[in-house]
């Protein structure tokens, strides 16, 4: 049997995934064992005209990381798709937008006047701003066209799986990988590599009712080891998180986070997250649930962290 | 005249009865709001506040009983909370708070649902219509209409 | 896909009028699953619900819509005829296109698409419905009565007759309520206690029934069927086993107050029976009162009682019952004058209520019988009645109709003359209303043979003048101001929940109507019992009535709670919370959530169970689970999106 | 404390004594009542009487410069003047159009300040934010009768006053909500503030003909006598009250009750404020009782208080 053709590829993302990859540990051997690596920027020195050069439907599989941000992380998603067999959009960037993700609170706009005017740093009296194209003596220079929103990989290009986690986990990801050499594949459109349920459920702590009085930032406090998080105040976002992570923020006295995405009945995760702190916050008067809600200081960048362009609005609406 | 689209999530035993009210009592008002009935406000998760907007609802209305009248003790509370904290999400997802409007109306204010049903519709018309981004994750943010997927 | 059928009712022209119903089936009749629609004059009749029935039969249909008034007239009419012919009832939903569309529009265009709307959102509920079957509870057949009055001794008494435990709670020492108080009835003019207290007496002796006078209901748990009750038993310083009421103490103690029982008007001890023929027979120590108490500065009453049944350490005590039902006959209390501004304000001592003058009237009264006022004891001559005082007046005070005012002061008008035939009685009235047997005849009697001045107009302000009352009022048939020097004046005052009762109401979460009256789940067809399951209504709680319509309606809550404990199971509604086993992490979010303790949590499993004799069906939990793996039967989250999506013409 | 302060016409004219001592009292009791630089005519009666937008301008004008300098009260001291205000400020509250409309009416005035140099847009559209107290209310809860109680020095503690509301003081009701229409306590918890002998009659709140005393005034004179006659009865030296109207009416007018009423004894009639600035030592030459008719001097030094 010929050995699969893989692809790995980074769009908008810190890179991380790429890396992860290496966290399969010494199944990396394994893994080349059966599949000839034809693109990893991260790795391996291939040109962006070697991929558009391969037949249509020549890579049996691509794990793409990182999300829509550019026109080019838009043509190289593209380019993947058709090149692709089989496309996985790997880790939550790809998946549902992640940490560049929340640049959806802002556009395009918010963004550059943040970063090339108002931050304390930057000297720009002229206001100079990146072009997509800019005349030099030399000729014409030209940089991939910046988005207003981030999009999720499947919000551009079909998407055959997708891979929950910042970054998924190395186990998780072998489970996948095999899964894929084995020709082993689960139906089309599936989250693979996490599981079905939430963190609660790989999380060791002992949970009982729970009554909220007041949140505390986890760097506040030294939490107890042994009692849910949410119980002692801190935000958690396990309980409406995917599981398959085993719970590893939790085990070293971290809330989770969120990164696996919602878990397969809920569309929303934060507005789950939203209804279910409101079912246990310890409030009945009006002032004193707002004095309580005042403590969660930013509440997309709690409830959305990695899935703002996946949620059911996406962005923040700009006027 | 724009006419508003809008969604009322009503508790059966306080505001459904109310609007019942309204009804026997031929008290006429706005037709917008369409209403879907709930045993309690506190069944009305924010997931289906978004999903009504997302869908095109230029507002959403939730009623319930008063407080301490709720028929299951405390769900009214529940539902005050979520939507307190759902508020400052809209708010950071742009959306005018004027949108989304939770109100307590008691099986004998049918003129009280009435009136609110004129005000809330009054209020959205002059909020104007709701301005989502494409359900692709569209570019603009800015237009109205959103493609389909799937 | 399920074969659906929708039929559209046209309610005679209720609906028709403004909704094309014609159109309305033609709409629906091309959408998605519906395989059979049609439209009826009146859905809800015998040969509209044939003409669903025959269609569920010949049309194999899976699911029906009827669209017509709101669920709550006639859901169950609908699901009951559909279940004859074999349709699970839940696959049985209505659209609500009068209360909430037809009724409500005028634009018989706008109100048509609206009504295809809401017809369309319940057909993607039905869609998605499950068949359910309902979920057998077991009962206690135990009943409890809250309030001693006539409405509740009646209750009482007919539900004990019929074999069944009742607990009868009064917070006074004794019951009989304001029934007790009064001298004689109308139209017939006997004695109201000569009728009553035979009553108390059955009470007190009845092997089924168990009093607990001076006693309050806290805390009301649990559901229909299983009710946990604590009732606070206040202390009254006298052992009830041991006191046989034998009035030694009365002679001895050094305190006398105003008497309650009288209004004001007598006195009693602090060591006291309200009245004679009070039940239970029993002293009771007025703790306010007392010297005895904290500190104990007198001991009188326990050195001459024979039986020592005198106890001050006597303690408040919780007894906790469990019940099946509940009667709440919580009755009225008169608006208190200090209300009346106009009409002196409370501190006029020969301003005084109905009360106040059924105690003057009554021969066991403080003043046996003889009309005197209380200012100085003299006996009235001119006798001002003002009816309407604080009713019908949205803009001041009580803007309903106390409905029993209009007879018992005719009665007192009659029985003042009766007493004092040289006295002149005027009567002010806005109109009088005379809906009960015999009472039309009864006020001709008074207002044509008895001499009784009847002035129609309102009463604006009555004040002190000299040794008399000055009444300022209007006499509307001949447009003329009337001014009235009277010697007393009795006020019609309007009836108000009894004192306690808005707090009692909110314990046990019973709704209530703006005026602070129980509601009843429906006005015209169950109209003595509540909206929650398991509670029923008797008496004055639910809006002013006389003691005919009491005892009546009390008999008609008692026969509820009779065929209540008389089925064999109690069946409870099956929309209740489900959960995925397969989805669920035990993060017990939804234990914090449930109002009723349904939830159980599996340590073995690391999972959430839900009770289902528990779970009302509120919902709170499925919108609280995290993760998606609660539903609520019939109400899922796929239900309520594809709704919200028709809803919003998608 | 200092508050802005709405004097209106009567009190510069016919009972300026009620201005004057009204003022000394304030300035007694530590409070600073600023004289509105720019107060026009409140418009009478008719501003609330009539639904004509028109005549709200004046009152709303009023209310509007009080806002723009900085201020969220006024106090008043005429009946008629708070009725007017304090309702008209209602309805700019509760009225969106009347108060859009009157904003937009005034946007003329405010082009022309800013000619003047003074700012336009910005907090210059009047809400109804201003709290209307009459000087009574503002003793009651802003001051409190305890501390006119404190600052009493001559207490009036032998008078048997019938104090007397009139009608726009508390009517009407829901409006007004100054007090109970039918059972008013506070000028009889003012006057025991003051140490004097609060003397209820039945006719406190009853009408005495207000204009009438020009069309009818047989009318008007009758329902004055009554209510003398009543005070009288039950035991009162004298009446007070607040109203210029009402003072007009029931004291001004005793000069005819005499030729109508035989046996009419004429009752000293006082200003709410000429009995505080008694009670709080000030001369009692300068209370203007020269200009009533009957003359309370020989009253007060029977009780030794002058």
């Amino acid at each position: 049997m010929a050995k699969l053709k893989v692809a790995l590829y980074w769009a908008a993302s810190c890179g991380g995934c790429e890396i992860s990859i290496l966290d399969i540990g010494a199944k990396i051997l394994d893994f080349v064992a059966g599949a000839e690596i034809v693109f990893w920027p991260c790795a391996m020195d291939f040109k962006y005209h070697h991929v558009e050069a391969m037949p249509d439907g020549s890579i049996d599989l691509t794990l793409f990381n990182g999300a829509i941000r550019t026109s080019e992380n838009e043509y190289m998603a593209k380019l993947f798709r058709r090149k692709s067999k089989v496309l996985v959009a790997y880790g939550s960037c790809a998946y549902e937008g992640g940490i560049p993700g929340l640049a959806n609170v802002t556009d395009r706009e918010g963004i550059f006047k943040r970063v090339y005017d108002t931050t304390p740093s930057t000297k720009n009296p002229k206001g100079i701003r990146p072009q997509t194209k800019t005349k030099v003596p030399e000729g014409e220079l030209r940089l991939p066209e910046f988005y207003d929103t981030v999009k999720t990989l499947a919000q551009t290009v079909d998407v055959d799986y997708f891979v929950p986690g910042c970054p998924p986990t190395g186990e998780r990801t072998w489970e996948v990988l095999e899964a894929i050499l084995g020709n082993n594949l689960p139906e089309k459109g599936s989250v693979v590599g996490a599981g079905q349920k939430t963190v609660c459920d790989e999380c060791p702590r002992t949970k009982n009712e729970k009554k909220i009085k007041a949140f505390v930032r986890p760097h506040l406090v030294i939490p107890d080891p042994d009692v849910c998080l949410l119980e002692q105040g801190i935000f958690c976002a396990g309980f409406a998180t995917r599981d398959g992570c085993g719970a590893q923020c939790i085990q070293v006295n971290m809330p989770c986070r969120g990164c696996y995405g919602p878990p397969p009945k809920v569309i929303d995760q934060g507005a789950k997250i939203v209804s279910a702190l409101g079912s246990i916050i310890d409030a009945e008067e009006p002032e004193e649930i707002n004095r309580i809600l005042d403590q969660i200081p930013n509440p997309i960048g709690y409830f959305y962290r990695f899935g703002l362009p996946y949620s059911i609005l996406r962005r923040r609406v700009i006027k | 005249m724009f006419e508003p689209k809008i969604v009322c999530f009503l508790c059966k035993w306080c505001t459904y009865a109310g609007a019942d009210l309204a009804g026997t009592s031929r008290l006429e008002y706005a037709p917008n709001g369409v209403n879907i009935r709930i045993m309690c406000s506190s069944r009305v998760d924010p997931e289906h506040i978004l999903w009504a907007f997302d869908r095109g609802a230029d507002g959403v209305f939730v009623g319930g009983c008063h407080p301490g009248d709720c028929h299951y003790q405390d769900g009214n509370y529940k539902t005050l909370r979520r939507i307190e904290l759902f508020q400052r999400v809209l708010k950071q997802f742009g959306l005018e708070n004027g949108r989304l409007r939770l109100e307590w109306v008691s099986a004998a204010e049918g003129r009280k649902f009435a009136q609110l049903m004129d005000e809330f519709t009054e209020q959205i018309r002059a909020l104007g219509p709701i301005k989502l981004g494409s359900r692709k994750g569209g570019q603009d943010g800015g237009s109205t209409k959103k493609e389909e997927t799937s | 896909m399920k074969r659906i059928g929708v039929f559209v009712c046209g309610c005679g022209i209720n609906i028709a009028k403004t909704v094309d119903v014609k159109k309305v089936v033609e709409e629906i009749g091309h959408y998605p699953g519906v395989v059979y629609a049609t439209d009826y004059q009146y859905m809800c009749s015998d040969p509209g619900q044939k003409m669903i029935q025959e269609a569920i039969e010949r049309e194999h249909l899976d699911g029906i819509i009827v669209a017509a008034c709101s669920p709550t007239l006639h859901e169950f009419t609908f699901r009951r005829a559909s279940e004859a012919v074999g349709l699970n009832p839940y696959q049985c939903e209505i659209a609500n296109i009068r209360e909430q569309c037809s009724w409500v529009h005028q634009d018989k265009e706008i109100a048509t698409a609206k009504a295809i709307k809401i017809t369309k959102s319940i057909i993607e509920k039905e869609r998605l419905n499950d068949s359910l079957s309902p979920i057998s509870v077991f009962m206690t057949r135990r009943a409890l009565v809250i309030g001693g009055g006539i409405a509740g001794i009646q209750a009482a008494l007919d539900i004990a007759d019929s074999g069944y435990e009742v607990i009868l709670v009064e917070k006074e020492p004794s019951i009989g309520g304001h029934m007790a108080q009064l001298s004689e009835t109308f139209p017939t003019l006997d004695c109201s206690q000569c009728i009553l207290t035979p009553k108390m007496v059955e009470i007190s002796h009845h092997p089924k029934i168990k009093l607990l006078a001076y006693s309050e209901v806290v805390n009301v748990g649990g559901y229909v069927g299983n009710f946990n009750v604590k009732i606070l038993k206040k202390p009254r310083y006298v052992k009830e086993d041991l006191c046989n009421n034998c009035g030694e103490c009365f002679k001895v103690c050094p305190v006398v107050v105003p008497n309650e029982f009288e209004r004001g008007l007598g006195s009693r001890y602090a060591i006291y029976i309200p009245f004679p023929q009070a039940v239970p027979s029993i002293c009771t120590i007025d703790a306010d009162a007392c010297l005895g108490l904290f500190p104990l500065a007198c001991n009188k009453c326990k050195e001459v009682c024979e039986p020592n049944a005198v106890d001050y350490d006597m303690k408040p005590e919780i007894i906790e019952e469990t019940v099946g039902a509940i009667v709440v006959a919580t009755g009225y209390d008169l608006l208190p004058s200090e209300e009346l501004k106009e009409y002196g304000n409370g501190r006029n001592p020969d301003i005084i209520d109905g009360l106040h003058f059924e105690r003057l009237l009554s021969a066991s009264g403080p003043t046996q019988g003889v009309i005197r006022r209380p200012s100085d004891g003299k006996v009235p001559k001119e006798v001002v009645f003002v009816q309407c005082a604080g009713s019908r007046d949205p803009e001041k005070h009580l803007p309903y109709c106390s409905k029993f005012c209009c007879m018992y002061t005719a009665k007192h008008a009659l029985l003042y003359k009766h007493r004092v035939p040289d006295g002149q009685p005027y009567i002010f009235y806005i109109d009088v209303r005379t809906a009960g047997k015999g009472y039309e005849e009864f006020y001709h009697r008074v207002s044509e043979q008895e001499g009784v001045v009847y002035l129609r107009g309102k009463v604006s302000k009555i004040f002190q003048d000299g040794d008399g009352l000055m009444v300022w009022g209007v006499d509307t048939l001949t447009g003329k101001k009337v001014e009235i020097t009277a010697d007393m004046v009795v006020l019609a005052t309007g009836a108000v929940p009894a004192e306690g009762s808005k707090k009692l109401f909110a314990n046990l979460k019973l709704a209530c109507d703006e005026n602070g009256f129980l509601s009843e789940a429906h006005p015209k067809l169950r109209p003595v019992e509540s909206l929650t399951p398991g509670f029923f209504l008797a008496g004055a709680a639910q809006g002013p009535r006389d003691i005919p319509e009491t005892v009546a309606q009390a008999g008609g809550a008692a026969s509820k709670v009779i065929g209540m404990f008389s089925q064999e199971m109690l069946l409870h509604d099956p929309i209740v919370a489900v959960v995925d086993e397969n989805l669920c992490s035990g993060c017990k979010i939804c234990i914090s959530a449930c109002p009723y303790d349904a939830r159980e949590f599996d340590e073995e499993k690391n999972i959430v169970r839900v009770n289902e004799l528990l779970c009302e069906g509120c919902g709170a939990c499925v919108a609280a689970c995290p993760s998606g793996a609660t539903q609520q039967q019939n109400i899922t989250d796929d239900q309520i999106r594809e709704m919200v999506k028709v809803v919003l013409g998608e | 404390m200092k508050l802005p302060y709405y004097p209106g016409c009567t009190l510069k004219d016919r009972t300026s004594q009620l201005e004057t001592t009204a003022l000394a009292c304030a300035e007694k009791l530590d409070v600073q009542l600023e004289e509105m630089p720019n107060w026009t005519c409140c418009g009478g009666v008719y501003p609330v009487s009539e639904t004509k937008i028109v005549n709200l301008v004046a009152p709303f004008r009023i209310l509007k410069e009080v806002q723009e300098a900085g201020d969220d009260k006024l106090v008043t001291i005429c009946d008629f003047c708070y009725n007017v205000l304090k309702r008209t400020n209602l309805i700019i509250r509760e009225d969106s159009v009347k108060r859009t409309r009157l904003n937009l009416f005034l946007s003329d005035d405010d082009r022309r300040w800013a000619a003047s140099g003074r700012r336009v847009g910005e907090g210059q559209e009047y809400d109804g934010g201003v709290k209307v107290l009459h000087y009574l209310e503002m003793l009651r809860d802003e001051l409190g009768f305890e501390a006119v109680a404190a600052a009493v020095s001559k207490p009036l503690e032998d008078l048997k006053i019938a104090p007397y509301y009139g009608c726009n003081l508390l009517r009407p009701p829901l409006e007004m909500d100054l007090d109970d229409p039918e059972d008013p306590r506070i000028m009889e918890d003012f006057l025991g503030s003051m140490g004097a002998q609060v003397v209820e009659f039945p006719y406190r709140i009853e009408c005495c003909g207000s204009f009438l005393s020009l069309s009818s005034p047989q009318i008007a004179r009758r329902l004055c006598h009554t209510i003398l006659e009543s005070a009288r009865k039950n035991g009162a030296d004298a009446i007070m009250l607040s109203c210029p109207m009402c003072f007009y009416n029931l004291e001004q007018k005793q000069s005819e009750f005499a030729r109508h009423f035989p046996g009419f004894r004429p009752m000293p009639v006082f200003f709410f404020s000429q009995l505080l600035a008694l009670a709080l030592g000030l001369d009692p030459a300068s209370l203007g009782f020269e200009r009533n008719f009957a003359d309370p001097v020989p009253l007060l030094k029977e009780k030794h208080l002058v």
